[in-house]
């Protein structure tokens, strides 16, 4: 399998998560994004047992659009008490949360920031309807794309239909990405759907853009989550059970499917999870579990090839043979993913740390994964345009 | 109001007028300027038939503002017979279902009113191609 | 003068400039956002040398909202043959761009990162008339100010005429400040506006909100800008004239100016500036010239005194003195400024640092400032909400 | 439509409903959950009694969308007696010039109309506030 010849991310790093925080992915229609974000900032700083950071890096997509809202970076600096402290907001489409941990991870890597966070926030519900539809084709290609009339579920549903024509498979082929999704969620607290489902609810779901139905596809949710890193020698002293940050890895690839060499291949997430093995110094038979980012069950599957556990159109094979359970060979989604979790657009990112941390640490509760020492968050953005990965291990 | 932002694709919406590279000669749609395939300029323009088959398919049931009054409609990725992919909808199509490997034609049509300022866009739909009597 | 107490942005950086590339700042009505980037960034590529970059940061604040198009990173590394390379958006209002180059510098100095690119790129003319206006209240706070039909230029006014009530002074007072930057614009080819105006001229301007008028403010245009750094040791290697990147600092503030305990006082551009400061180990009367955000006149008083060239309430003495002249204490706007040069939005930083970079290597043309060693650029976002400062050295 | 955005509001938009800092007393407008004073929570309610002075002012020729048809328009910088300052327009001014120092107080007004979806934004404006008669 090809990673692609660029070495020059993959130097090693000496970062760690100290702390993280999250709210619940809901609707929460009472809430707004500055109070959001807020919650998710007090919950890692409480969890790192610090007051303040040097630097706060806001991964959001969608507030310039649906909040009229952006300078996000001093607005959640100043009212999270935080006046004066470095801050800007990173976008990258869904995958802005990923990269605002990547920057934080750099600016600790770099010397000059000694505590960094990245927050995670999307507030969805400031506008619905066709509006809140628009805003989530920014990610897409204006000219080319949107203009069509193209919404990201015909997008997934165009990569869906073609996958199964190439590789011979039905829709029920799929259902184990779902299911398995659903049913981790039920031990997550901060999921926004905590209900497992049959496979014959999946198969029986309404259409959204066909092949792809309510459940191949992810709810949309307001959620913020937040990730505190320092350098790991720091790490030690302040917290017991700090997680290393084994390798940060971000690439692209044309943001258009249209514009791609092969639209089933997704050049991005195997470029970021090849960097990251090989900074990690480890391969995906090392990792105890992943994070993916499962927008729709056929990303699932072309996440899976690109990231070496699966052969090319074999992906699919992994929803149902048990490999992706809790106790499988790859735990993939492991608080319900995006489907059930809920899908928090820019904020996904760093849910994916919170969550993996949370795993590492031990302390997923009924989501824990059994006793795992490495585990990798793989957030995409658009069809795939952006893909960052990141390997977490933990420190004995 | 957005006049000047589709006013600069006219060539592209109307006439599918890409670009070919010097170097390799890749077929490029939409035009780049630098070739992707190849890193070098890519500016000799280059008219495509219009021609192709359909790669995939789906329906837009829940349509963005601006298209939802023609909401359910077909899209595709369609490949030009000249090489490239391109997003589009499909157009005209009937009875008929839309299938994977389907020739298709490029047509042009109405492709979202803009908002309340009344911007109408125009540009590339593809049909099935019936094939051509001689 | 106090820059306050936090020194975690103060450490010494190995990072310097080797390439920068500009486009006109002008409506440039059939050139489209990744053309106008495009060509900015090849122009920085020929000028280092280079055919690639590592990662490429991208500063841009009205893409979303202006041509519903986000998701700039993968989308411009794509357009410009720099497919698969690490890219994100980084988003401070009309600090965008000088966060941008920030955050290049971060990566380089982490030594993740061996060449890094920020391109500023703004494409203002999408969309005209109201929807233009709103797009740029997004730097505000959306409830509290922007829900009351708050402008920018409402914003200066605001400051303008408290500052000229609090200060005892006029309106012509600030003549200078429009008329350097209209001079100094004269000879650079890419301002928007080429000519001298006189002081009548700048009096008997149209109101655009009392007291502001047409030439307090700065005319908003399209225009793109790009920095290429690397290690210093590199660079010395590579080009013949690297200039250093002795200091980079962004500090924040209450996004919105009834938030601050005192509305004339910039505390962001002041922290960014005194962190600048100590981290080149110089201060202000070692600098040779200052690009500042002169987006509204009273701004640049307010900036001139944050950042150590005047007392509270005595910036607006330079405007009559002679110190920010080509040949002053301070030289200022030397190639026009936000106003002569136009304002490019979130690309304003990078035009800033390509000038001092033009300035440095003695390549400023008409516009050169005499035998120049030192020059600082300072950005603001909002009416002062973030402030990026970067102090440049001339390596000999 | 963005309904709830504006309806989460309300209470700061009807009735200047802010906070007080338990800790240093400070009067907090708008409420922001954290005194920036001390760093320390602030979630007290405390309704402002509306009344303020004029800080700083100006008018607005060059409306945003859904403004325009209330152009030109006076804004100001007020300092309210409890200590914060708002942004907010003047309004009900006759023929009288605001000035720095004006005496204000607070009335519900309407401020936008939003869009096409026709949702109404009522808020805080304020005039000039006339002695009591006592
Ligand atoms: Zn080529
Ligand atoms: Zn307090």
């Amino acid at each position: 399998m090809s990673y692609g010849m660029d070495t020059s991310n993959s130097r090693p790093l000496d970062v760690s998560i100290i702390g993280i925080g999250q709210t619940q992915v809901a609707e929460h229609w009472s809430v707004s994004l500055r109070h959001l974000a807020l919650k998710a900032i007090q919950a890692a700083l409480a969890d790192a047992g610090v007051k303040k950071v040097g630097a706060l890096y806001v991964g959001n997509m969608t507030a310039g659009t649906l909040s009229h809202q952006q300078h996000l970076g001093a607005m959640l600096a100043d009212f999270a008490g935080l006046r004066g402290v470095e801050a800007v907001t990173i976008e990258a489409a869904e995958a802005s949360g990923g990269a605002a941990v990547r920057q934080a991870v750099l600016a600790v890597q770099s010397g000059v920031v000694d505590l960094a966070m990245a927050v995670g926030v999307e507030k969805v519900t400031d506008m619905v309807g066709s509006s809140a539809t628009m805003a989530q084709t920014n990610s897409m290609d204006a000219d080319y794309e949107s203009v069509h009339g193209i919404t990201a579920a015909a997008l997934g549903a165009l990569l869906m239909r073609r996958y199964m024509h190439e590789h011979g498979v039905g829709l029920a082929d799929f259902a184990g990405f779902s299911v398995n999704a659903h049913a981790n969620a039920e031990g997550n607290p901060f999921a926004m759907y905590r209900r497992a489902i049959s496979v014959d609810t999946y198969l029986q779901a309404p259409l959204v853009a066909d092949p792809v139905n309510l459940f191949d596809s992810a709810p949309a949710g307001d959620g913020a989550a937040a990730v505190i890193v320092c350098r790991t020698e720091r790490a030690r002293d302040m917290v017991p059970h700090p997680v290393r940050v084994a390798a940060s890895a971000l690439a692209t690839d044309a943001p258009a499917v249209h514009d791609r060499r092969d639209p089933l291949y997704l050049a991005a997430a195997n470029l970021a999870a090849g960097r990251a093995y090989m900074a990690a110094g480890i391969g995906p038979d090392q990792l105890n579990l992943l994070e993916l980012h499962d927008s729709f069950t056929v990303m699932v599957a072309l996440q899976l090839e690109a990231a070496g556990f699966a052969p090319r159109g074999g992906g699919w094979i992994l929803a149902g043979n048990g490999d992706i359970a809790r106790q499988g060979r790859i735990p993939i989604s492991t608080h319900g993913g995006l489907k059930a979790r809920g899908d928090a657009g820019g904020a996904t990112g760093v849910y994916q740390l919170v969550e993996v941390v949370q795993q590492l640490r031990g302390t997923a509760g009924r989501c824990q994964v059994p006793d795992p020492h490495w585990g990798m968050a793989l957030n995409l953005g658009g069809a795939g345009g952006t893909a960052v990965a990141h390997v977490l291990e933990r420190l004995v | 109001m957005e006049l000047t932002r589709h006013w600069r694709l006219h060539n592209q919406r109307y006439s599918l007028v890409g670009e070919q590279c010097d170097r390799c000669g890749a077929r490029l749609f939409p035009p780049r300027d630098v070739c992707p395939e190849c890193a070098e300029p890519a500016q000799e323009l280059f008219t495509f038939s219009g021609r192709g088959q359909v790669y995939s398919y789906s329906t837009v049931y829940s349509a963005p503002e601006g298209y939802q009054e023609y909401a359910p409609y077909s899209v595709a990725l369609v490949q030009l017979e000249e090489g490239p992919m391109v997003t589009a909808q499909l157009t005209d199509l009937g009875d008929d279902k839309p299938e994977i490997g389907m020739p298709v034609e490029m047509v042009t049509r109405r492709l979202r009113a803009d908002g309340d300022q009344g911007v109408i866009v125009y540009g590339y739909k593809f049909r099935k191609h019936v094939k051509d009597i001689i």
